[in-house]
């Protein structure tokens, strides 16, 4: 199958969409999960470096 | 054992939690009344829901009407939020920093009206479900869900993490309320401690998503722009359509704004948090914003009109001086007309003008929503289909009651949510910046 | 593969209106009654209109009065405009060239109503009902398979239907062939509409077929097609009059 | 160091710009629209099916179909592509039947109403059998037999004379058809020229050229689908195409697909046509043979004027621009191309046309049909045909007993032939005759409804009364049934056993109707009650019917059509196609072409321009006499064809508008037709109208008069006023105003009544005194917003 054919499959056919709609939310629940981690860790004192 | 909370100073921090320490008798009485509204809007989806969508006004050929109107509106006041803070954040603009969450709040609780109209004007909500498991990328209307959803999903974490350190304030400041909340508090702030690196990695954060809410702003309208803009209808089927959404979105958004920080500012008394200078920096930002739409249109119309391609006109017409002239003529006025010569000469420091000019824009802006969808489809390519009685839409009771419960429903949401958070940013607006 | 198409001589259409109604009864279209009619909610898959198509056009003083009519069933467009926006492809066109509904399917967006131009999509307002004993005239044809509902099955509320070109009638046509051993001819298929059509205006047949009728016919100089400006490729073809 | 590029980049290369190009490619399809992956599905149907070949009777035409029968139910019509008339084609209505059978309101039994409470309720068909065959025998034994009287609709087939010979075993002459509404001007017309009392059938497929004098022949003629075929082949079947003139006040279908629409002023189609008939014979273009050899009174007749000189005296076209508001050019160049692209045809109206609604109107239908003998379209390709009927098997004959005999010998209580000197029918008068005080005792209605259907129907209303035992066959709880003491539905014809004669082709046909469906309801076929009562009548009039049904009586008297009893059964039809031309002058256009009919006037072959049948009744009347018959010309003119002026009820400073009911195809003629919920929903697509009625106007008068279009009015006449609104057509005259006919019930049932108004009501409700035809044009009205 040529990326032509994957590309108007991805785009035509029934489901794809679906998946992608689920695809970009669950990537994006993943990123902001992560980065909301991120920011709290922020928080901890890590004896690594100590700020002051 | 919590650790020790960092705090940034405010001396502003009472005025700000005042509302939270209390529920009123006249919240209630409010309460009361938006949750009616919404309860004869719920009746109204009811039989809707029982009888199909025949108990609205909608026909052939007006197949969109009343609903679908409510769901660019809301996701156009929706852009309020983004703009406020991801755009003005990105320029730096520092005086927005009070009203942020305000407008962030009027962002977060309007998308799921916006997202509730367009499943109220299904006709078989009971198969949403299919969207998921047969959606075609193809349909614009996989390209809104996408869109719209993951905006929502962003707005809301864009707007819970800058809540976070206020959330934390709340947990350890309101020891008088009630231990429910006492524990909402606990459990919404995550923990924070406000030290270390937390201030630094939010900021960052925030600067961060700004940017990709930005990007989001821009794709969402005009996204939904385009269910309509990729059909080949007269009126709709032009490339400016996604613009012009866009503009008018950050317009009635904006003004959105200005109505809710003057009601704020009366009824929690903030007037010393949000000064009278913050108006006059919105009332820059709507001048451009009016000339801005102003602009759309008249490259609107006059593409259209001087093209005159025949059906194209039709649909000019209808709003010129057809069934629409009353709305479209409305329109002009409470867009354009009232509200350029409130900005120019009566507003300035003037708040009572602003929230009037602000209302003007809005109903203006709804009225707009409607004339965008509407006319179109009452004057179809292919004339001939009209018979009597068809290419006119009169709404239903059902669908008044409908719009008028999302409406309802916003507010409430907004209300209530003052009632529990903080709503002018503590940290945001704090005098000594960064953590010690 | 054969390319279903309809080819009208508005000539011979004498604007009776019996493919509208022949229509009614083979798919089971309801009525909707006088209330829902006025609010322009009547359901003829295979409507006539008088022209003009654009409401602008001249059409004379009188006495010098042209007065023109149009039946309008599906254009079945080889590029429809209906079938793009469809979120969920509950329609689609098959690989024989008819755009079809699936009405198991369907969420009742009515974005394929709003963007079709014209106008041959209809929206099941209320649940379509027959004042007993009214009912027992309904056509007991259905066309069904996984996930699938089509044919002249009577619809919900809250779905679209539209015009199929008969496709139960090809369904049938392609069985009986089969059931009597032999191979199915093109002819043996035509929609109720061209079946009953009173001034033998209607042809129906195979596209890809040269020789057929439908072929001859859409190569006539009098050949049009409605809207094709617009680039949606209708295989519903009409003869100018005159 | 110069970096060469090898031929590996080079692919790599070539490789991204080839992705590249395909990537775009795709997007074309991305935009486009693919076919959809089949999923397997299956076709699910009835378990057991069957065609029935039958006919069709919501018009007059009587198109056969093939009615599919599914699961006991009948589901859906087609048409029968061995009929003749409609070769596989169906109407709107003919496709609507089902919801005919199927009819929420439809009549379920027998019922008795009691006069002094209106109250109605269900009796046996034993007891109803009864109660006739006594009444019958009641007015035998009083020896009034003419005191029945059987009012009945567009009956053809067996059916009409089976009713015939009822009432005449029974002894009374009182037989009323109801073509004094529509066709019987037309008849009239062809009647006292040709001599033949009929429709002709024209020959559409060899003629060229067309000029229909408002004969609404796409909507409703008398046999729509077979002048539909006729019309389309002309234009679009064979090689050359047809013209086609239409001469109609209203544009309607005929006039928007004609080449020409001419809109006449009403009721002045005879001036119309003989200004055509003066140029066609001033520029010798008539057909010299058939006017020297085969015509009557084209020149002088001793003293008396002939056709020719009268119509170059008094119709020029300078003077007939003036009458009719057609320019004297354009009846020139119509003339010149009618008379010169033989063969042509001039179409008589037959339902709706816009005669005038006086004697004239007869005269009116001579002079069109005239303009058919002048160029020698009579009995001849492309011109008009005689039709023929299938060869039944004799009726046994009747012998009546002296009180039968005595009854036939009275005149006919509607006056035709007495009061009515011309008129065969005179269906809308029988209200007034019963009202003046003739007595009838029993007053049957079979496929009827003059209380809705003729102008001023609601005498009929106050007739009934006079009345003592009215019994309606119809299936419905019509208007008419509404008031009848006895209600005795007849199955639909879906349910049922008759046939029909095929017309409209010129070759004899005949069309069977069989019970697709076994009765619904406890109905029964008035052929099957009649038989009853006529067995429990017993005498004579028993002796008369020994069949045992009425399936019986079909299959008896089309035991020689050529077919034996079960093709006939399988196909639905039996016809010989193939008219053949009567040669002129030869023994059987004498014996079956001209002059046949004529009761005073020889039957000797000759078509009469001067109508020697009409000479017999008026040509000794004085002035004054003429007068009362609204005949303004005296002497050789009253025989002559000749334009009289309409002498309308209304004038025309307060009621500027002549009204015209119309006929549409969708709701057609029957009034159950108004109680099929779908034709209801496409009844008014001219204008875009459903369920409901309107009036249409021209924009001129329209503005005149402030009106905008859909703004609700009063049409108000001498006779009545009706609320409705108002809609803008363009191609109407500006000084008529149409409303759609079948409106207006207010029974039938739940999807005809209340809807719209019934624009007969105000209608003139007098009959013609010398041809007791109803008068349907005479009548102005004016409008006002209301």
């Amino acid at each position: 199958m040529d990326i032509s054919e994957l590309i108007t499959k991805f785009f035509t056919s029934t489901g794809p969409g679906g998946g992608m709609i689920l695809l970009v939310v669950s990537l994006a629940a993943s990123i902001y999960f992560s980065m909301i981690r991120w920011i709290l860790r922020g928080g901890e004192e890590p004896e690594e470096h100590p700020s002051n | 054992m919590l650790p020790t909370t960092f705090h940034p100073q405010n001396n502003n921090e009472a005025v700000i939690l005042a509302p939270v320490h209390r529920v009123t008798r006249k919240d209630l009485l409010l309460w009361a009344v938006l949750l009616g509204i919404m309860g004869i809007g719920v009746y109204a989806y009811l039989t809707q829901w029982f009888t199909g969508l025949g108990v609205t006004g909608l026909n052939r050929p007006v197949y969109w009407g009343f609903y679908i109107t409510n769901f660019v509106f809301f996701i156009g006041l929706a852009h309020s939020g983004t703009f406020i803070s991801a755009i003005l954040r990105l320029a730096g603009a520092s005086w927005r920093t009070p009203l942020t969450r305000a407008a962030e709040a009027i962002t977060l609780f309007s998308l799921p009206f916006g997202v509730g109209a367009i499943l109220i004007d299904m006709g078989r909500p009971d198969r949403v479900m299919n969207i998921f498991f047969y959606g075609r990328f193809q349909s614009p209307l996989l390209w809104d869900i996408t869109a719209v959803s993951l905006y929502l999903f962003s707005s809301i974490v864009f707007f819970y993490i800058s809540l976070l350190p206020d959330i934390a304030l709340c947990r350890d400041r309101l020891t008088e309320v009630p231990s429910w909340q006492q524990k909402m508090y606990k459990i919404l702030a995550l923990g924070w401690t406000g030290r270390g690196e937390q201030f630094k990695r939010l900021e960052r954060a925030l600067d961060n998503m700004a940017i990709f809410m930005t990007l989001l702003v821009v794709t969402v309208h005009t996204v939904v722009s385009w269910v309509f803009g990729m059909t080949v209808q007269p009126g709709w089927h032009t490339a400016l359509i996604g613009p012009f959404f866009l503009v008018g979105a950050i317009f009635s958004g904006t003004s959105a704004v200005v109505i809710v920080l003057a009601i704020l500012r009366r009824v929690y008394h903030m007037e010393k948090v949000l000064p009278v200078s913050l108006f006059n920096s919105l009332r820059k930002l709507l001048i451009v914003f009016t000339v801005a739409w102003l602009y759309m249109m008249i490259a609107e119309f006059l593409t259209t009109t001087y093209g005159a391609i025949s059906d194209e006109m039709l649909v000019v017409w209808q709003k010129f001086t057809g069934d629409f002239a009353v709305l479209f003529w409305t329109m002009a006025l409470t867009v354009f007309v009232l509200p350029l010569i409130i900005f120019l000469f009566l507003g300035k420091d003037h708040v009572g003008w602003m929230v009037v000019a602000a209302i003007l824009i809005n109903i203006g802006m709804w009225i707009e929503r409607f004339l965008v969808i509407v006319p179109t489809e009452t004057r179809p390519r292919f004339v001939s289909t009209l018979m009597e009685g068809m290419g006119s839409y009169h709404p239903s009771w059902q669908e008044i009651a409908i719009t008028g419960s999302l409406f309802a429903g916003l507010i409430l949401l907004y209300v209530v949510f003052t009632r529990f958070f903080p709503i002018v940013p503590i940290w945001e607006t704090a005098h000594s910046g960064e953590t010690k | 593969m054969a390319k279903w198409s309809m080819v009208i001589d508005l000539e011979k259409c004498v604007a009776c209106q019996g493919c509208s109604i022949a229509c009614r009864f083979e798919n089971n279209t309801p009525v909707v009654g006088p209330d829902q009619a006025l609010m322009g909610r009547a359901m003829r898959w295979n409507d006539v209109f008088p022209l003009p198509i654009n409401a602008d056009e001249d059409t004379g003083e009188y006495p010098n009065v042209t007065s023109r009519y149009i039946p309008r069933p599906c254009m079945h467009c080889e590029n429809p405009p209906c079938i793009k926006v469809c979120p969920v492809g509950a329609t689609f066109i098959d690989n024989e060239g008819i755009v079809e509904q699936n009405y198991a399917r369907c969420i009742g967006c009515r974005f394929c109503t709003v963007a079709c131009p014209y106008g041959v999509r209809y929206f099941n307002w209320l649940e379509p009902k027959w004042e007993a004993p009214l009912g027992e005239h309904l056509n007991p044809d259905r066309v069904e398979g996984e996930g699938v509902l089509e044919g002249p099955v009577v619809r919900p509320r809250g779905i679209v239907e539209k015009c199929t070109f008969c496709v139960h009638r090809l369904i049938k046509a392609r069985e009986r062939a089969e059931a009597e051993g032999r191979d199915f001819r093109a002819d043996e298929y035509v929609p109720a509409c061209v079946q009953t059509c009173t001034g033998k205006a209607r042809f129906f047949g195979d596209l890809d077929d040269p020789a057929s009728t439908v072929s001859q016919l859409a190569k006539s100089t009098r050949a049009f097609r409605v809207l094709e400006e617009v680039g949606t490729h209708p295989k519903t073809i009409y003869l100018r009059e005159g | 160091m110069s970096k060469m590029i090898t031929r590996r980049d080079f692919l790599k290369v070539s490789a991204v710009v080839a992705g590249s190009a395909t990537a775009l490619g795709a997007l074309k399809n991305v935009v486009s629209v693919q076919a959809a992956a089949e999923i397997p599905t299956t076709l699910q149907t009835a378990a057991d099916e069957n065609i029935f070949a039958s006919t069709c009777h919501l018009c007059s035409a009587g198109c056969g179909i093939l009615v599919r029968v599914a699961n006991g139910k009948v589901v859906k019509l087609e048409g029968n592509p061995m009929h003749p008339v409609n070769q596989g084609s169906l109407c709107p209505k003919g496709q609507a039947a089902p919801e005919l059978l199927y009819n929420p309101d439809r009549l379920t039994g027998p019922q008795k109403r009691d006069r002094s409470t209106g109250h109605t309720s269900p009796i046996t068909w034993d007891e109803a059998i009864q109660l006739v065959s006594q009444k019958l025998n009641d007015l035998r034994q009083a020896g009034h037999p003419e005191q029945a009287v059987l009012m009945h609709g567009d009956t053809r087939g067996q059916m009409r004379s089976f009713l015939v010979r009822f009432m005449q075993a029974v002894g009374s002459p009182n037989i009323i058809s109801h073509e004094s509404l529509n066709v019987a001007a037309a008849k009239l017309g062809v009647y006292l020229t040709q001599g033949i009392y009929a429709m002709p059938a024209y020959d559409f497929e060899k003629t060229n050229y067309i000029l229909s004098f408002g004969a609404n022949f796409l909507e409703a003629g008398s046999n729509p689908q077979r002048t539909i075929s006729g019309y389309t082949y002309l234009r679009r079947g064979r090689a050359t195409r047809g013209k086609v003139v239409v001469i109609d006040p209203r544009q309607g279908i005929h006039g928007a697909k004609a080449d020409e629409w001419i809109p006449i002023k009403p009721g002045t189609d005879a001036a119309l046509a003989l200004g055509m008939a003066n140029v066609i014979i001033r520029t010798g273009l008539v057909d010299a043979d058939f006017i020297k050899n085969y015509s009557f009174g084209f020149d002088n007749i001793g003293k008396a004027k002939g056709f020719r000189d009268f119509v170059l005296d008094n119709y020029d076209p300078a003077r007939v621009e003036q009458i009719t508001g057609v320019p004297a050019t354009t009846i020139a160049r119509l003339a010149g191309e009618f008379a010169s692209n033989k063969p042509s045809l001039a179409l008589l109206p037959g339902k709706g046309g816009l005669l005038n609604g006086g004697f004239g109107g007869v005269y009116a239908a001579m002079a069109v049909h005239i303009l058919n003998a002048l160029v020698g379209s009579i009995e001849a390709p492309g011109g008009t045909m005689t039709q023929r009927n299938m060869p039944c098997v004799e009726w046994p004959r009747l012998s009546s007993d002296p009180t039968a005999k005595k009854g036939l010998a009275t005149p006919r209580m509607d006056g035709a032939g007495s009061k009515f000197q011309l008129g065969r029918n005179a269906y809308q008068a029988v209200a007034d005759q019963i009202l003046d005080g003739i007595p009838v005792e029993a007053l049957f209605l079979y496929d009827a409804n003059p209380v809705f259907e003729t102008p001023g129907g609601s005498r009929f209303a106050e007739a009934f009364k006079k009345v003592p035992f009215v019994v309606s066959f119809s299936s419905f709880l019509d208007e008419s049934a509404e008031l009848a003491d006895l209600i005795l539905p007849e199955p639909t014809f879906l349910e049922r056993w008759g046939d029909d004669h095929i017309e409209g082709l010129g070759y004899p046909g005949i069309s069977l109707y069989q019970p697709a469906v076994d009765p619904l309801y406890e109905t029964m076929n008035t052929g099957d009650f009649l038989l009853k009562v006529a067995e429990t009548m017993g005498g004579p009039v028993a002796k008369a019917f020994p069949w045992k049904s009425y399936q019986e009586v079909l299959q008896f008297r089309l035991e020689n059509i050529g077919t034996d009893w079960k093709t006939f059964k399988e196909l639905g039809v039996w016809f010989t196609p193939g008219y053949r031309f009567a040669r002129r002058g030869s023994q059987k256009w004498v014996n079956e072409i001209v002059g046949v009919d004529r009761l005073n006037a020889p039957r000797d072959g000759y078509f009469d321009l001067y109508s020697r049948e009409l000479y017999c009744f008026l040509g000794k009347m004085k002035k004054d006499e003429l007068a009362t018959l609204g005949i303004t010309m005296t002497g050789d003119g009253t025989s002559l064809p000749h334009y009289e002026e309409t002498n309308y009820a209304g004038d025309e400073a307060t009621y500027p508008f002549t009204l015209n009911v119309i006929t549409l195809m969708s709701l057609g003629p029957r009034s159950e037709a108004a109680n099929m919920p779908t034709l209801q929903e496409i009844s008014g697509m001219t204008v875009g109208e459903t369920w409901s009625s309107w009036l249409e106007m021209n924009p001129e008068s329209a503005s005149k008069l402030g009106l905008r279009d859909m703004d609700p009015v009063w049409v108000e006449s001498p006779f009545g006023k009706v609320n409705t609104k108002v809609r803008i057509v363009k191609g109407l005259r500006p000084d008529v105003v149409n409303m759609p006919f079948n409106q207006g019930h207010s029974a039938v049932g739940r999807f005809a009544r209340g809807r719209g108004v019934n624009g007969l009501k105000l209608l003139n409700p007098a009959s013609e005194p010398l041809s007791g035809l109803a008068a349907f044009t005479n009548t102005h009205v004016k409008v006002r917003k209301s």
